[in-house]
């Protein structure tokens, strides 16, 4: 049975060519990068050669990148870090209605710590609204976090517009841009933030290797206390051979990028287009939006998400209902509720995710199986009356 | 969290899917907006139920128990179906994920009302 | 030249069969742990048996065990969860004067936050001062965090003894067994300790997975905020690749622990004899107490550690001069000083840190090549005089 | 952080290590407790160093600077040895790492204070 892999949002798979890139990294060059032997040099010269294609690609400054384990690290660094160093100017915080649990929980958890917290609506599109945003600021505002693409949805959200206000507030300006980041061209100081997360993991690198930009000037609290790794700010011994691949990673997912963007767009119109033709009462969620070339969200309407996921499996297609953190849990997602989605549609909502793996002949087959799915498990819902 | 075969199966190949027209006891458990929605119909004969029906919009391990369910009460008399209870229905399934058991109190529940359905009509 | 790696207190070669059991977990079983598909069920079953290996070897359960991103992150995670989940009960923290930066930093950080810490002094053998200890011990006393190996001299901690003392005063009681784990048999319910942070690095393992147990019915704040992974509590997707390699190199190290640690202990001896009895004016740190099997701290009086490390390390030989961590500033180890050691002497101190993979004839090519060094650079130096 | 190879050259293969006796001018800076010492020893004939000895217990980089430093003013003049600052120790062994930057003045300051001894003998 043919497998195809549409959940490239959760989780990629390791480039070849990035594997071969750590090999050297885990018995051969095995120093301490912070160690002053020959060892721990080698160690140091890769690290340090890592950290300067991450920047030169991000167009940022090697002192303003810190590695960090996950991307849901990342975003609590930032998030925490920023609350703790500026909570003597204020105690109000700016997010959306549809961040990442990474960012959302640690917002909430903050709240608990006495913060204030603004969740910013989003539009019927998934798009935060910048009106909103900007009748949210208060002068105690002292970050704004906000995603840059939605994992869900793939929608796209104007980081831009909001980094003027942001600046003109002089508020500082957090980016979750794991979802963005090796997928469509992303320059934290073109956007205009102040920080920015992303994720090797969702860019055919290996897991457990995330980043940070912290932008030279802000202060920045720590969340876990240690060595000097990472300028104190993530200490821990540096997961070498993972942040060798992430930069290999980002090396190969930049390259030729436009094209690359293109072919996967047109593949997702393509899958969409013969989706909405052979499936009736199915509903593209964003689409009117910009989104991420590679993301489609699909209400299924009748259907609960879990069973289609299963259905699909069963045909060796691997999906995602809501996000892969959410799917312990049962409750509708957020994202989708927050965008006007009725519940029971939220509920029987797919997460469609394209990969650089994926082939015309993946998408072929998809749209072959996944009608047949859905008209089986219809009939089994008490909803669907043909 | 990963399914027993015998979920998978239940879930791929349910038993006694549809409807009954006319049945002798129908009950409907849950509500789309949750979830998890159920439909249970039943023909009964005699005191004995001669052919079950159901209709779920729901999880995998809700249309299994479902599923497994029907095959349970299938030819049993009102007062053995009654005994039925969401453990019996895990156990039938070889298993569910903790998360997923109160999918099969949703079986029980559903059960019951259909019987209470027809014991209300006799 | 031959290079002989005498650092493996700072980091460990990977074992070549620890990253053959990783290397299907980067480009076949891709998945995330926690998706349903069949992709992500694989990498499930993967964590799930690295899990399981893990914690029969520690004699712990299944659910007794996070997996984090570095041991300092499992310090973290211990002692501020611990603060955190527990401020309720007390404010009060006992710890040693003489642990590694992860925790040392951890506690000064919530003195910051309104704890107050006893730090407990070590004799001069570089062992805890348990009558100290019990003293220290108040009514708000909430909890004890203490290392079980020091990194810097390889002294053993009497655990044992003190989780005597902390179950009967019903205080939580956390080890950083970071330096012991995978060296020595170390299995925490014996040792009768609540809480233990491991790392995969210090026993042949890779960088950048860590873990730490929690005993069932011990609560645990966060440090980190998210999805759903690891018990939520410590979310962000799960390093599996690390993870299965942690397990197995847990696996290859705890075989014929006994036989290995005697050969390590001998080839140790046979290095300190031939030291003393070749260099003049050098004392073995901690050498009266229980040491790990392959650490050696040696101060060579009349010099400064950066210049032996430097000096060796150009004859191929790798050592550190305090731990790892400290190398970029430029105090005298606080470990070595706790034990009364002359701050001149401590500024002369070199750590020798064998592993698996030190011969005999390493060691017969250090103690030709030190006395060497240490003469040439005692002639430079303005104390030494003949 | 790692060292130039001019730094590794001069640490390993130190210019002038020694003592003089009877020296004109001799300067002791730092303390053992501190990590770093520096002793130089000069000897100056007509006002310009024909001899110049030293002994350094510190790191590397100390050692380097009190070496590079030596060959710097061996037969200048005393004003021209005043001249030499830290900078000029830097920039001789190719660069410092900035945690490093203050074993180069341990050398201007033992050089200057070498000098001002020979001053106040004269
Ligand atoms: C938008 C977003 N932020 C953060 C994360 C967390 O990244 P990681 O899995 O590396 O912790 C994810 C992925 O799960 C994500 O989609
Ligand atoms: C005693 C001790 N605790 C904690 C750590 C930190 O472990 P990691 O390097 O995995 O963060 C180390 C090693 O540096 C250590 O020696
Ligand atoms: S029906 Fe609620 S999760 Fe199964
Ligand atoms: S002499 Fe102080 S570090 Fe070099």
């Amino acid at each position: 049975m043919r497998r195809v892999y549409l959940d490239n949002n959760a989780t990629t798979k390791t480039d070849e060519r990035v594997l071969e890139a750590m090999l050297p990294y885990f018995c051969e060059v095995y120093g301490n990068a912070h160690s002053m032997h020959s060892f721990g040099q080698e160690a140091g010269r890769a690290l340090d050669s890592a950290r300067e294609t991450v920047s030169n690609i991000l167009k940022i400054e090697k002192s303003e990148l810190i590695f960090t384990g996950t991307g849901v690290e990342s975003n609590n660094l930032a998030i925490r870090g920023i609350a703790r160093a500026y909570k003597r100017r204020g105690n109000h915080i700016i997010t959306s209605a549809i961040e990442h649990p990474g960012a959302k929980n640690t917002c909430q958890d903050l709240e608990r710590e006495g913060f204030e917290v603004s969740y910013i609506p989003v539009d019927k599109n998934g798009v935060v609204i910048v009106e909103e945003l900007k009748k949210a600021i208060r002068k105690e505002t002292i970050l704004v976090t906000l995603m840059h693409a939605n994992n869900e949805t793939g929608v796209v959200q104007p980081i831009e517009e909001i980094s003027k206000i942001t600046r003109e507030n002089k508020i500082v300006f957090h980016t979750d841009a794991v979802q963005t980041v090796g997928k469509i061209p992303v320059y934290p100081k073109e956007l205009g933030v102040d920080l920015m997360s992303f994720s090797a993991h969702k860019f055919n690198g290996p897991k457990g290797t995330a980043g940070l930009f912290v932008k030279n000037g802000i202060r920045l609290g720590k969340v876990i206390t240690g060595g000097g790794q990472e300028r104190k700010i993530r200490p821990g011994t540096t997961n070498l051979a993972g942040v060798v691949g992430m930069a290999k990673a980002l090396e190969l997912a930049t390259a030729n990028m436009e094209e690359k963007m293109k072919e996967e767009e047109e593949l997702r119109s393509f899958f969409e287009t013969e989706m909405v033709a052979r499936i009736p009462e199915i509903k593209i969620n964003g689409k009117e939006a910009t989104r991420l070339p590679g993301t489609s969200s699909i209400s299924f309407r009748h259907l609960e998400g879990e069973s289609i996921l299963l259905g699909l499996d069963y045909k060796g297609i691997a999906v995602s209902s809501g996000s892969a953190c959410s799917s312990d849990d049962l409750q509708a997602s957020h994202v989708l509720l927050a965008m006007g989605i009725e519940v029971v549609d939220a509920h029987g909502t797919i997460r469609f995710s394209l990969g650089k793996f994926n082939t015309r002949e993946d998408i072929e087959y998809v749209i072959e199986e996944a009608p047949k799915v859905i008209e089986k498990l219809r009939t089994i819902s008490p909803l669907w009356n043909e | 969290m990963e399914y027993t075969k015998k979920v998978m199966d239940h879930f791929m190949n349910p038993r006694n899917v549809g409807v009954i027209e006319n049945p002798d006891g129908y009950g409907k458990i849950g509500s789309p907006s949750c979830g998890d929605m159920m439909e249970i119909f039943l023909k009964i004969e005699d005191g004995i139920i001669k052919d079950v029906k159901f209709r779920t919009f729901g999880c995998a391990s809700a249309i299994a128990s479902s599923s497994v369910t029907t095959e349970m009460i299938l030819n049993k008399t009102v007062e053995e179906a009654l005994q039925v209870t969401n453990k019996a229905v895990v156990e039938a399934l070889d298993g569910l994920p903790a998360a997923k058991v109160h999918c099969s109190v949703l079986a029980e529940e559903a059960i019951k009302a259909a019987i209470e359905d027809y014991l209300s009509k006799k």
